[in-house]
Formats: C-alpha cells, structure tokens, sequence
C-alpha cells in the first residue's frame, strides 16, 4: 500500500502553494484528516511526507494526521450506519484504499439495499487546518 | 482551488506528449472501441501508449481487451504504475471494482476522477487515449476544466440523426471554450456524410469506418 | 428530507398507474427509441399516455419525435401541464432548452429532476414512459431513491457482450435493491441470446427487435 | 408565469410535514430565499400560498420571501460573476424560471468561456427557516 506517497505530494504541493501564495516558507502546524473508509497507512504517510518535506523549499514544525471515523447515509430509507474496516474483505479494502469511490461497488444500505448512501464523513485524505508561520 | 489534488494532477501528465480523449454525448457510437483500438495500434507502431477508462459507472475497455480486470497486477511506486496489457498502460476504475456495478452521483464522479489521475503514474507517453461515457456531465467537465489545455479530443459520431445532433452540441461547447479537437471520425458508416459537419465547424475529417458484421 | 420539492413529487404522479423507466447502462442500444416508439404505440392504442425525457445532457426523444422541442406551447395552469404531442404527453427539458448544448454535473441533473418532476403535471394516465440516460449515475439514482416504489423497469440490451455487461450489472443493482423489473427486451437482433441472462435473473424476457436497415 | 402555485404546495406540503412531526400546527414565521435566477413572481407565490394555506390544517402568521442574488463561479478559470436578470432575453429567463438549471445551456463565463461554472448562491426557492409556534 505504498502509494502514499502520490498523496503526500499532493498536499505538500498544495500546503506550498498556499504558503507562498502568502509570501511564506514556514508552516508551524499542518493537520491532516484521514478517513478511515481509504484506510491509509500512517506510517508510510508520514514517512512520504518527511522525505518529500526535506527536498522542498518548505518548513512544516508538526503535521498531526488524525484519523475521521467513517459515517454513510442512505439516501433512500435515511439509515445510517459506520462499517468498521478492519473486518472488511482484505481485497475489497484495499480497493477502497486505492479509490474510495469503489465503495459503491462493495457496500449498500445494510436495511434497504440501495446503494445510492452519501459518505457524510471518514472518505478519505483531506486537509483540516494550516497553520502558517512568520512571513520569510 | 481547495483540492490538493487539482495541483499535482498536470504533473502527473507533464511526461505525456497527446493526450488524446475520444468523445460523443451519444453513446453506442464507438467510442470504446476506436479509444481501446487506437491505443492498441499505436503501442503496435511502437509509440510508448497508455489508456485510461473514464467510463466509471459503466466501465467497458477492459471487455474489448478481454481481460480480467480485477486480476491484473498492479505495482505501487510512489504511486500507481499502471499495469502494462498488450503494449498498453492500462487503467480503469475497473482494475479496482471489478465488474460489480458502480453507480455514481457526479460528485462521486468528480472524486474518482481526481483521486486516480492524482495517483497514477503514467511516465513517459506519445500518447493516451481516453475513453469517456456518453452525456456530458462530471467527467467530461472534469478533463475539460482541469486539464482542457492539455487535450485534443477525438470526436466520433455515427452518421444518424440523433448522433449529428449529439455531436453538434458537445462541438459547439468545445469551440466556444477554445478546446483543441484533433477530428472527427464517422464510425459505422459506408457513406462520408459527415464531412458536412466537419466543415461546418471547421474541423479535419479523419474517415470513415464501414459496420462490420 | 431536506428539499421541499421531494414531498410533492410522488403526489404530482398519483395519477399514472404505470411509470416505466426505459433502462441499459449501455448508451445505444434503443432505450430512446423504444421509450418513444412504445408511447407513441400506448397512445394509439388508447392508453393515456406520457413520455418524460431524462437524458438531461443529451436529450433526443424530441428528435424521434421529429418536432422542434422548444417551439411547443407549454400550459400553466398550477403548474406545467406538458404539451400532447401525436397524442402523448410529452416532458423534456429541451422544451426549454432546445437544441443547445446542456452540460450539467451531478448536482445540477438532481436540481433539474427535482424541479421538473414538481412542477409537472401529469394529471391521470395509465403509462408514463421515461426515456433515461446511459451510465448508473443521478437521474437513476433520484429516479430510484424517490420513486422507486413506483417504477417498473423496462430494460433493453443488444447481444453484444459490452451491452450483456452493462445490463447485468444493472440487474444486479435492481435486484438487491428490491426495484421492480417489468421485463428484457433485446434490440437489434436476431437471434434470442439473451433469453438466458433473463433465465439467470428471472426476469421476464419481451422478445427480441431485429436491426431494420 | 403562474408555475409558481406548484412550488408553493411544495413548500407548504414541507412546512406542514416539519411542524406535525413536532405535534404543532401553528408557524409564526416562515422564511423564503428567491434565488433571483428563477425570476419567480413574488405576488402570484404569496397569492399561491395564501389561497393554498386557506384549506390547509395549518397556520402561518408571517411569510417573508427574500431576494437573494445570483452569484455564479466559474470552475475553469475562477471568475465570480453576478447576470443582471433584467437584461436577459425574455425567452430564455422564461427557460430558466422553469428550470434553472437550463442557466448552462444560456450562460457561460464571460472571461473562458467554460459552462462549468458553480451557481455559488440565488439558484431558486428554497426554504430559509422556520419559526415553530406553540404546541396544538
Ligand atoms: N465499425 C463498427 N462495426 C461494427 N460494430 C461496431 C463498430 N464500431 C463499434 N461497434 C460496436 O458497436 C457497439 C457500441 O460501440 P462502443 O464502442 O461500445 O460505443 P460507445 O463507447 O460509444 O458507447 C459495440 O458493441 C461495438 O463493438
Ligand atoms: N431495432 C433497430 N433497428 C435499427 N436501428 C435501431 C434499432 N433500435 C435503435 N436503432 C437506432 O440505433 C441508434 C441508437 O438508438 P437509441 O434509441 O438512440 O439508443 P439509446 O437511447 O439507448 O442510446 C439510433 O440511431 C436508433 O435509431
Ligand atoms: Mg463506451
Ligand atoms: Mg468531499
Ligand atoms: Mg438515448
Ligand atoms: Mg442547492
Ligand atoms: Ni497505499
Ligand atoms: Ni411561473
Ligand atoms: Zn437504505
Ligand atoms: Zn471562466
């Protein structure tokens, strides 16, 4: 599941971006939310990113990765539920670890069978907060 | 721009030379066909060629290519690298959800779409081919908006009426948002009755490809 | 249940016995010329008939139709009262549109049912034909989601195993979702090769169309 | 333009549905937005609401229909824009007081030319708030 790293390029591309935008190189804190639906390694997240930050023109002091917890909604019948990924099929999660999206090949309404659900929260990478530092 | 994604997309694609969706709002013109044969054939001539299956909610390259999608492997590098079919960088939402059904409300769509162009590596290409679903909504929008400086589309159409009409919407949109086109090709059809609409709209007429029984 | 249009829809059609959605994942296969062709046939046989377009991005029954869509006269009366036309009450939303292109993403497809389905009043009729889009994506979707207690499915395939694909992994979702399906129509053929895709699903098989040349 | 009374019952038919939920018959404010897109007429939706709220098991003391401006967002290149309504073609206004959404066959950015733009707010009628009264 090492394909982390793209991800972490993409947000460290977008948190520079936004950065210098602001005329700025230095990041005191950047939080990132991971749902728990791609269930994304942490580790190897982290790792990417500390790699990634060493060749970049960027100073981030913390990155805190906190895990969103997986609520769906049926738009049908309006249950909703939260499937616990850890006792979902090795081969369909990692499906839904490469392409969220996938999750409406693998999982419906558990009380009416639709699979038209809304992912209210827990899909997947997203930034939460950045927290710039002085300007540079 | 508030999606991460958006940024390192063009990157992903800097090492591709053409990239080149083919497209219709009408559906059952070809476009699979033409879009998975064409990058068959360039990979064939030698071109370094990659195929991308846009078609999520009913994806169906990987039937023309009579493979198993689900069963390919696929190596992770910084990323995906797409697994190599017949000569050809291959991928598609399948590769992930099989042939299960997958229905998509747009945003949906729109997050599929930036989620594997945002992973996948697709290195040094002459070309890729994309194909698109019928219609036009999020995916198209999405290669238009995102990437529209990059593409030079492919247009198909057969020569009925409903396929002349569906043709003429999705050209006028291109041209008034300034998108290349690279042709138009007039599929199951004996006659070259579409080269009026070719210059109509100014646009090279690339053949016609008879019905073959 | 947070948009108000949602409570009225299913009351703007307590007056049609029959709504059949006119059904493939496949683009091509005849969904809008069945759909059209079919109320055409309801109307003539006496039936009180409707026929709603929900190819929003590529609207095309008008085109069967031979009429210019944004050219008939439309009646408010507590509402829209759709235009008969050869007898059938039509819908489409290229009654305002008319013939330019109409890109939409997912949102905006839920918005315009939603708004359509509202103000549209069929009054009583015994079939409401629905001609719908290609893919598995919002039209069906909404389509499913708010009436689905009220539909009754007409699916049409070709023998081509990417139109045999594409209908099975529509039946499945119909299926488990515990829709109705009225039954299969095969398109274009001549043979009666999809009477065991409706063995294996047990669904009703209407018959097969031949291709007219 | 008397479509407006279908959209009325809508909007009635949820007021009434929202307050019986919470055993109550009685609305001491209701709060409408008129996305001025849809151009809707303010007089014929108050005269369809108050005829309609006069067979109805259900009392509203006040309804204040709102104007709210239409601001569209193009995705392609950014540009925030505001159609004057007044000046667009009668036929095609007419287009979009039915369907709103009809806006992307009409309107494209002025700046690129894109039909992918957002209508970021004044799209149509929507519900604002409602101000239960007391229990019945
Ligand atoms: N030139 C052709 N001759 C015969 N059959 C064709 C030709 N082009 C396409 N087809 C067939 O027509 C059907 C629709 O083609 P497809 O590529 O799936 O269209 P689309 O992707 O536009 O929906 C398929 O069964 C395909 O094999
Ligand atoms: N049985 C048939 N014989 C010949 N042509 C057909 C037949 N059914 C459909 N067609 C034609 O095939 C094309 C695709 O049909 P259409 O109804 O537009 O399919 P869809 O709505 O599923 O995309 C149209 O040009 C239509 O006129
Ligand atoms: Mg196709
Ligand atoms: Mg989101
Ligand atoms: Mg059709
Ligand atoms: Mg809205
Ligand atoms: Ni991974
Ligand atoms: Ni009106
Ligand atoms: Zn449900
Ligand atoms: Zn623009």
């Amino acid at each position: 599941m090492v394909h982390e790293w793209a991800l972490a390029e993409a947000l460290l591309d977008y948190v520079e971006n936004y950065a210098k935008q602001k005329g700025i190189n230095h990041v005191k804190r950047l939080v990132v939310k991971l749902g728990v639906l791609q269930s994304i390694d942490k580790e190897i997240l982290s790792f990417s990113l500390n790699q990634l930050l060493s060749l970049r023109d960027i100073v981030i002091d913390k990155i805190d990765l906190i895990d969103e917890p997986v609520v769906l909604k049926c738009r049908r019948c309006g249950y909703e539920w939260s499937p616990k990924m850890d006792d979902v099929d090795e081969s369909i999660r990692e499906a839904i670890h490469f392409v969220p999206e996938t999750v409406y090949s693998f999982f419906k309404c558990p009380r009416c069978g639709s699979r038209d659900f809304e992912i209210v929260k827990g899909r997947g990478v997203e930034i939460d907060s950045i927290e710039l530092g002085e300007e540079k | 721009m508030s999606d991460p994604r958006l940024l390192v997309i063009p990157k992903r694609l800097m090492g591709v030379k053409h990239i080149i969706p083919v497209m219709s709002s009408k559906g059952g013109v070809g476009k699979t066909l033409i879009s998975t044969v064409l990058s068959l054939i360039s990979a064939d001539n030698g071109y370094r060629t990659g195929l991308l299956d846009l078609d999520f909610t009913n994806p169906s390259t990987h039937i023309v290519l009579g493979i198993e999608p689900d069963k390919l492997e696929i190596i992770e590098e910084k990323g995906v690298i797409p697994p190599t079919v017949y000569g050809v960088k291959y991928m598609s939402i399948a590769l992930y959800s099989g042939d299960n059904p997958l229905p998509l409300r747009g945003e949906a769509v729109s997050e599929a779409f930036r989620e594997i162009l945002a992973i996948t590596r697709w290195g040094d290409l002459d070309y890729l081919f994309i194909d698109t679903p019928p219609g036009i909504s999020d995916e198209h929008l999405e290669l238009l908006t995102y990437l529209g400086d990059r593409i030079e589309a492919l247009l198909v159409a057969t020569p009925s009426p409903l396929s002349i009409k569906s043709v003429e919407r999705l050209i006028e949109l291109l041209v008034e948002g300034k998108y290349r086109i690279n042709g138009l090709i007039e599929n199951m059809s004996d006659t070259r009755k579409l080269v009026s609409v070719s210059k109509k709209y100014n646009i090279r007429y690339l053949g016609n490809i008879p019905y073959y029984h």
